[in-house]
């Protein structure tokens, strides 16, 4: 049975209930309760990737990458779909213009969205990987115009058009591994594990060419700086589950992309150049995020800027090829990432701004918001004993074991920067003693979901073992290298 | 001793407790149980801005994590306890987060603890790259390798002891924090960097860098001086305290300095000295410390007042706290026979044997010089706690609150009595206190040179004194009980009652040395005079004093400026908005991947 | 013979492509762009009956009803609905634009060894893929309107289709029909994109959307 | 311990006792009498301050009402001190049995007399009135200028003798060099200490440079009689110090019988005592703010006695 067509049933079924506008009333809860169905769902599917086993069928391949990766994107949609079913609702009271149909359009697009996150990491075929790839990119492109104000018309354009920029020069990298095949007959393949299985006789300059050009497109969608530009425009601007299903998931399927042409480029001996380009480009990634950090105004776009510093993160995972750090650390931000996004929702709705200078004084106010802010601001920036402390350790000690001496100082200073940053901007919307929110919500109820996600990656973080990193080697084995 | 071997990837959650652990985990009790038996009382005048609950999580988390650090066996377990104990003390900090100053101080604090974690991680790193462990007793760096990881571990660690140039956030945060909090902070939590540095620099070889001894020697003398002349400046009675912690950690930096010279040119006893000299020290200026931040809490709680200038007069109202504070203020200046004497007087002595060993020239003139030096800093402490402890607690009170002020709570004046007791215990004491660090210093060679080193007969002094205090007293008694002496008001020359403006203020105290040593922070005193026919009838005489701290003013400041300025101007330009720009770059990035990728 | 036909229609897109970097009138460059598609879709005849592949013309076929007429068509209308004409471009100078387009397509030509596969018969063809990629970009970022930005996105992927054309022995079918699918799906999400920008900020101009910035 | 060594010792302490009781108040009436000669008066007679202590002891005390504890017990505090050191510190060259020497380390005694001068200060600022914390600010401003070179000359003193314990520094023949540097830098110090001519006008009172009468400005009675006896001792401790390094350069002075030798103890204090009057006769007393460049004299002096001392050791 093909694992893909078993996990996307539910997401299907809640696209396709999306297209009746009279289930307004109801789908919130529904997509809600399907995405909690999905979770065993999903848990079932990818057992069997934890035990060693890959399915592969169809163009498809459930291996441990794939499995680690569908994992955090139901994760992630999950979180998303339960708060959206709270924070949704609530913002529509607020806006006269919204009509069933768009409200329903929502549901739709998000399930086909979370579909093609799920076929990312799951195809082997580089041709469908970035035909999954662009239409996440499309799909996604109205659910960040949502709420239809200007500004998120603009955040839409230009992270329409960027990233299909991005992505064309994705598409002409893959055209151009794909023709660096000429050498053996039989025509091309596309697919990963025969290209890395005959990686010695493809054209090395082509397909060092082909990789500088999927870098470029997927580094693009993942947000590698100076390519990061749309990104901070479109979290602020989308609505916040949106934001949260972005930055949770979306990043991550980029970086997937980028992690599987990697893996043919170390089968294919090129490992120095793989490391010349992605050890440079994740430190300066987040050196630039945590400097642009510094100077911060809007709640939104500082969880975005930090979502571009631990891109650059991961980036240096692929680049010293340590795939079970760029597993652990992508389910650590993940988590984190999206419990903030999803308290961002609920703090924006509640007092109806995103901008520091006028938030304030939440802990005061609405103190489950606030603390839950500031361990997630704690978090996000690496503090122990958060899960992201002890991915980025392992990082830095390995990417230093590796030599990158230069990337690690960098990356310290860029951490360093960020926490203090991200802390000050925290403080200044949680601490002090501001004025009460505009619109009172059942803070305790929209604190859940964030919570649990916190909780989690505690426990991630203390859950560390060698039996655990031994399970993560051989789901990133599995992947290829490392 | 191993609790869950599975823990934090490769490190393990592994504690390894020896004697000196046994050491500071006693401190963090010693010093830790007065505050925590003061917090209650104290925090009921705050109870209407600070939620209790969450200051009881952190102050439980900060002492589990104090516990963590000194019994970590490995550098990641040791990280973690380091930063869970940095953000329950921020939390601290941040506990009255409705005064933008304690908000302003929580910042301060957070980033000079980070920029300190950095280093350390960074030191550590290196050390897990040079070693391939992360325990710290398989580490074994020698030679030029060695300078970098321990340079950048000893900076990380400055950082958090608050050892000068390192120190600028100490003075801002501790003051922030509720008293028993700062007195946890400034007593014990600044401490633990000194059980690192000994840990890892002074008593196994785990890193051998001749060149620290003489830093810090260097180091501690400057933060010694640089502390103790700025707590002269201070109107805040706990900004005071905090800059006298920077001036203990200094001498504790000493001792250490002068133990690793003595490793240096294998002079066993001088190594034995200056570790017992910094460890006895610590452990002396964890109590007093406390016990003064105590006694300055006392006086918050109870007068709502923090500014000095405003207080006086509380001998005859808190006389508990008075008494508690005037221990700890002789104790802290090193006066016998109590503990601060013993230990400082071990430095001396360790100083004294450097000049008498000592291989060069330089060195032993060196030493005999930073005997003097000490002997500055101690006249100046005196000074300053003279200055503290009169314009406080003596003389008329300077308003009407401190008028008003009544004895603090049972729980708070026992949490006082109780270090007051211990500061005289440990100086009569100190002989059985050497016998405790004997087993410390043993790991360095024999210990009974160390308790030969210890010749003053402390205990034999103290008994004098109290006999002759006592023959005194009693014969003063007898005395009076023919003429007894008869109350009258203070001598006021004869122009009517003198009223509390009469009085010398902190400030004018403390002119005389300030002006001598104005050219350290530009210290200015302007007076004017207003009023037609000033020369002989003014109507308002005013003098104010000035001054600046160069180290803020011309490094911090400017450097933090500007680069928050400039991290401004790379957004603004790199993020200005047109669409059309972020294209360019993509090309611009893509010639770029081009020219790597296929050249 | 084929080759040197392929070579020169190859070189008639690039050839298009530069001068739609010159020509300000929208309905031009679209037109210009539906030109070098139908030249493409030629090539892809070309092929066909060389390698006797029926696959090749169905490709022809398809792009050339998408490409060459659906989306040209589409954004034509979609300029009278918002009744605009020109892009004067952001310098307000076409020939600057045209004369970089000339040095795009000369520099392309000078990377063909780089980017050519050595085994395929027609290398130029691969220089002039690159080029029209370029050239691609020169138009998104020399043009005011998100229309004309739209047009040079659709170039780039021309460059790239014919990269895959020419240099490659034969994508997969699926697959190029999934791409061209989805760059129709794009335009199509694009165009409505636009209007709503159209509506609400009364123009398509993208550099007066410099709301979100920092 | 042989009957030689009993006798020996019982001499020493009836000879210690004598010196506690009677030296002090002498050495004060010599120098008053010695300094009214200066200043061509005929001066009170020689035992006066013996008939002070009388008088004071006789008189009614009077505490101010603001005074607390500290102000009440300073006095006893200061002159149990005082005693203290005087029994130990070797300052007529009279040395206790060799058991007692770790009881006399130099740093010990100094921190002890430290601890009377804390105390002083406290009181003087207890009473609230203006001279006490003129006074005692300007104390605590001398005595950070004056330990300094104190701790260094007897640093470089004890570098000789490869000891703390003054017993050991003054039972051991030390480098003229050092013991002359180290001794004139003692003898300003003490000047300073004691707040003499030219750092302080001991006899002044109403006038707005002095520092110790100001501090002790409020006492009266009993408490004043303890406070002045404290004083003679440390003036005798300090002055004997000084006079005891100064003849450490006197290369013969070790080898001098017992009584030789105290009695040159004697001697060196009475020339220094009178010298001091001297000085105070014809001196003017210094600007406040020239004390320090004064003090600077001490520190110098010791400094060099320090280089000295590290060079030879």
């Amino acid at each position: 049975m093909n694992p893909f067509l078993l996990i996307s049933v539910l997401p299907l079924s809640m696209a396709c209930l999306g297209l009746f506008p009279y289930t307004a009333r109801w789908l919130p809860r529904a997509g809600a309760i399907i995405f909690l169905l999905q979770l065993p769902v999903v848990g079932w599917v990818c057992l069997p990737a934890f035990s060693g086993a890959s399915i592969a069928c169809g163009g498809f391949l459930m291996d441990g990458m794939g499995a680690a990766f569908t994992i955090i994107t139901t994760l992630v949609a999950a979180a998303a779909l339960v708060q959206s079913a709270l924070l949704l609702p609530a913002a529509r009271l607020e806006d006269s213009k919204m009509t069933d149909r768009r409200f329903c359009l929502f549901y739709t697009l998000s399930g086909i969205f979370i579909l093609a996150m799920y076929a990312v990491p799951l195809v082997q075929h580089l041709g469908y990987l970035w035909i999954a790839i662009e239409a996440a990119t499309l799909m996604s492109a109205p659910l960040i115009n949502y709420h239809r104000s200007r500004n998120s018309l603009e955040a839409t354009w230009k992270y329409l058009l960027l990233c299909s920029v991005g992505i064309a020069f994705a598409l002409f990298g893959t055209v151009i591994i794909f023709a660096a095949q000429y050498a053996f007959t039989g025509g091309g393949t596309m697919m990963v594990s025969e290209l890395v299985a005959h990686a010695a006789n493809l054209d090395p300059r082509l397909l060092r060419l082909g990789f500088v050009f999927c870098l470029l497109g997927y580094g693009t969608k993942a947000g590698i700086f100076p390519l990061h530009n749309w990104l901070p425009d479109a979290y602020s601007e989308a609505p916040s589950v949106v934001s949260a299903m972005l930055s949770g998931a979306l990043l991550n399927s980029a970086l997937v992309a980028i992690w599987r042409l990697s893996q043919i480029m170390v089968a294919a001996g090129q490992i120095g150049l793989l490391r010349q380009l992605l050890v440079p480009a994740g430190a300066i990634t987040v050196i630039a995020a945590s400097i642009m950090l510094v100077r911060q105004h809007d709640l939104k776009r500082m969880l975005a800027y930090s979502s571009v510093e631990h891109a650059g993160l991961l980036t240096l995972a692929i680049g010293i090829g340590s795939g079970k750090i760029f597993i652990l650390h992508a389910f650590n931000h993940s988590l984190v990432k999206v419990a903030l996004f999803l308290l961002a929702g609920g703090v924006v709705h509640a007092y109806g701004t995103k901008a520091l200078s006028r938030l304030g004084g939440i802990l005061k106010r609405t103190p489950a918001w606030g603390i839950a802010l500031m361990a997630g601001g704690f978090a996000i920036a690496g503090s122990p004993p958060f899960g992201t402390f002890i991915s980025e350790w392992l990082l830095l000690r390995d990417a230093f074991a590796a030599g990158e001496v230069v990337a690690v100082a960098a990356v310290v200073i860029g951490l360093t920067i960020t926490l203090i940053a991200i802390t000050t901007h925290m403080g200044r919307a949680v601490f002090g003693n501001g004025h009460a929110p505009a619109r009172n919500v059942a803070v305790r109820t929209w604190t859940l979901t964030p919570a649990v996600l916190l909780v989690l990656s505690l426990l991630a973080g203390v859950a560390i073992s060698p039996p655990v990193m031994q399970v993560l080697s051989m789901l990133a084995g599995q992947g290829g290298g490392s | 001793m191993s609790l869950f071997p599975w823990f934090l990837g490769d490190a393990g959650f592994t504690f390894a407790v020896d004697p000196l652990s046994c050491w500071f985990l006693a401190i963090i009790g010693v010093a830790g149980l007065p505050a925590l038996i003061f917090a209650p009382g104290y925090l009921q005048h705050l109870r209407h801005r600070v939620s209790l609950s969450l200051v009881w999580v952190a102050l439980i988390l900060l002492m589990i994590s104090m516990a963590g650090v000194v019994m970590a066996a490995n550098a990641i377990l040791f990280l973690v306890a380091w930063e869970v104990m940095a953000l329950s003390s921020f939390a601290l900090v941040t506990a009255d987060h409705e005064r933008r100053d304690s908000r302003r101080a929580a910042i301060i604090y957070l980033g000079a603890t980070r920029a300190g974690t950095a280093f350390l991680m960074i030191g550590f790193l290196w050390a897990h790259h040079l070693t391939g462990s992360w325990v710290f007793s398989e580490w074994g760096i020698s030679g030029t390798g060695a300078l970098a990881p321990a340079l950048l571990i000893f900076a990380g660690l400055a950082t958090k002891a608050g050892c000068w140039p390192f120190h600028l956030w100490l003075p801002i945060a501790h003051p922030a924090a509720p008293a028993p909090v700062s007195a946890l902070m400034s007593g014990v939590m600044i401490k633990t960097a000194i059980y690192v540095m000994i840990r890892l620099f002074v008593l196994d070889n785990h890193f051998v860098v001749p060149l620290l001894g003489p830093i810090l020697l260097v180091l501690g003398a400057i933060s010694a001086f640089w502390g103790v002349l700025f707590a002269l400046l201070q109107h805040d009675l706990k900004r005071l305290l905090a800059y006298h912690s920077v001036e203990n950690i200094g001498i504790i930096l000493m001792g250490l300095g002068v133990s690793l010279l003595g490793r240096q040119h294998h002079l066993p006893l001088l190594e034995q000295l200056g570790l017992a000299a910094a460890l006895f020290h610590t452990l002396n200026h964890a109590i007093f410390k406390s016990l003064l931040f105590l006694g300055a809490g006392a006086v918050d709680a109870c007068t709502h007042l923090r500014d000095i200038e405003k207080l006086g007069g509380l001998v005859h109202r808190m006389p508990w706290t008075t008494g508690a504070f005037v221990t700890g203020s002789a104790a802290i200046c090193a006066l016998p026979p109590l503990n601060g004497f013993a230990s400082e007087w071990l430095l001396y002595q360790g100083f004294f044997k450097l000049a008498m060993d000592g291989p060069s020239v330089g060195l032993r003139f060196g030493a005999l010089l930073l005997m003097g030096w000490l002997a500055l800093i101690g006249a100046l402490a005196i000074a300053c706690f003279v200055k503290a402890v009169g314009v406080v607690f003596l003389g008329n009170p300077r308003s009407r609150r401190a008028e008003r002020a009544t004895e603090a709570g049972r729980g708070m004046v026992v949490a006082q009595v109780l270090p007051a007791v211990m500061c005289i215990a440990l100086g009569v004491a100190a002989p059985a206190v050497l016998g405790q660090l004997g087993r410390i210093t043993s790991r360095l060679g024999d210990p009974s040179l160390l308790y030969h080193a210890w010749t003053i007969p402390l205990t034999l002094i103290a008994l004098l004194l109290a006999c002759t205090v006592g023959g005194l007293a009693m014969w003063v008694a007898a005395l009076s009980r023919s003429l007894p002496a008869r109350r009258f008001i203070t001598w006021e020359c004869g122009f009517g009652d003198l009223g509390p403006r009469t009085q010398y203020t902190a400030t004018g105290f403390a002119q005389p040395i300030s002006r001598i040593f104005g050219a350290v922070y530009s210290y200015t005193v302007d007076i004017n005079v207003k009023g037609r026919n000033r020369r002989y009838f003014p109507d308002k005489v005013t003098a104010e004093t000035a001054h600046e701290a160069y180290l803020e003013t011309k490094v911090y400041t400017p450097l933090l400026q500007s680069i928050k300025r400039m991290a401004g101007i790379f957004l603004m330009r790199l993020q200005a908005g047109s669409i059309h720009q972020y294209l360019i770059y993509m090309a611009l990035m893509l010639g770029l991947l081009f020219w790597v990728g296929v050249s | 013979m084929n080759l040197s036909q392929i070579d020169i229609l190859a070189a008639g897109v690039a050839v298009l492509a530069v001068w739609m970097c010159g020509v300000t009138c929208l309905k031009m460059q679209v037109w210009g762009l539906s030109g070098q598609t139908v030249l493409l879709s030629g090539i892809c005849v070309l092929l066909g009956r060389e390698e006797a592949a029926t696959g090749m013309f169905i490709l022809a076929l398809v792009v050339f009803s998408i490409k060459a007429v659906g989306i040209p068509v589409f954004l034509s209308k979609a300029a009278e609905r918002m009744d605009i004409t020109r892009d004067r471009g952001i310098y307000n100078n076409s020939t600057q634009a045209l004369l970089m387009g000339c040095g795009l397509l000369i520099l392309g030509y000078f990377m063909t060894p780089k980017v050519a596969v050595p085994t395929m018969m027609n290398q130029g063809t691969a220089g002039m893929a690159l080029a029209l990629i370029f050239i691609g970009m020169l138009l998104m970022v020399t043009r005011r309107l998100a229309l004309s930005q739209i047009v040079g996105f659709l170039t780039m992927e021309n460059g790239i289709f014919l990269y895959g054309l020419t240099q490659t022995s034969g994508m997969p079918l699926l697959m190029e029909m999934g791409i061209l699918f989805e760059a129709l799906v794009g335009v199509l999400i694009a165009g409505l994109v636009m209007f709503r920008i159209n509506r609400s900020f009364e123009h398509i101009d993208v550099t007066d959307m410099r709301g979100l910035r920092h | 311990m042989g009957g030689g060594e009993l006798m020996n010792s019982l001499f020493l302490s009836v000879l210690h006792l004598i010196n506690l009781l009677l030296l002090p108040l002498l050495l004060m009436g010599i120098i008053r009498k010695a300094k009214a000669v200066m200043q061509n008066r005929i001066g009170a007679p020689l035992l006066q301050p013996f008939y002070d202590m009388a008088k004071f002891l006789h008189k009614t005390e009077t505490i101010s009402e603001n005074a607390g504890w500290i102000f009440i017990w300073t006095p006893r505090v200061g002159l149990a001190v005082a005693v203290i050191a005087a029994i130990l510190v070797p300052w007529t060259g009279v040395l206790l049995p060799p058991g007692w020497a770790p009881a006399t380390n130099f740093l010990l005694m100094l921190y002890l007399l430290t601890l009377g001068k804390f105390f002083t200060m406290l009181a003087a600022l207890d009473t609230g009135s203006a001279f006490g914390g003129l006074g005692a600010s300007r104390e605590a401003t001398i005595s950070m200028l004056a330990e300094p070179a104190l701790i260094i000359a007897l640093g470089a003193l004890a570098l000789g003798a490869g000891s703390t314990d003054l017993m050991a520094i003054y039972s051991s023949p030390a480098s003229p060099f050092i013991a002359l540097l180290a001794g004139a830098g003692m003898v300003i110090t003490a000047l300073a200490e004691l707040s003499r001519m030219p750092v302080d006008d001991p006899t002044t009172h109403l006038e707005l440079t002095m520092v110790h009468e100001a501090m002790i400005l409020e006492y009266s009675g009993r408490s004043l009689a303890m406070i002045e006896y404290a004083t003679a001792l440390r003036t005798c401790i300090f002055f004997g110090l000084a006079v005891q390094t100064l003849l450490q350069a006197w290369p013969v002075f070790h080898a001098l019988p017992l009584l030789l030798h105290y009695a040159a103890s004697l001697l060196g204090l009475v020339v220094l005592g009178i010298s001091v009057a001297v000085a105070e006769g014809i001196l003017v007393k210094l600007k406040w703010r020239s004390v320090p460049n004064f003090l600077t004299f001490a520190v110098v002096l010791s400094l060099l006695a320090a280089v000295i001392a590290a060079v030879q050791s």
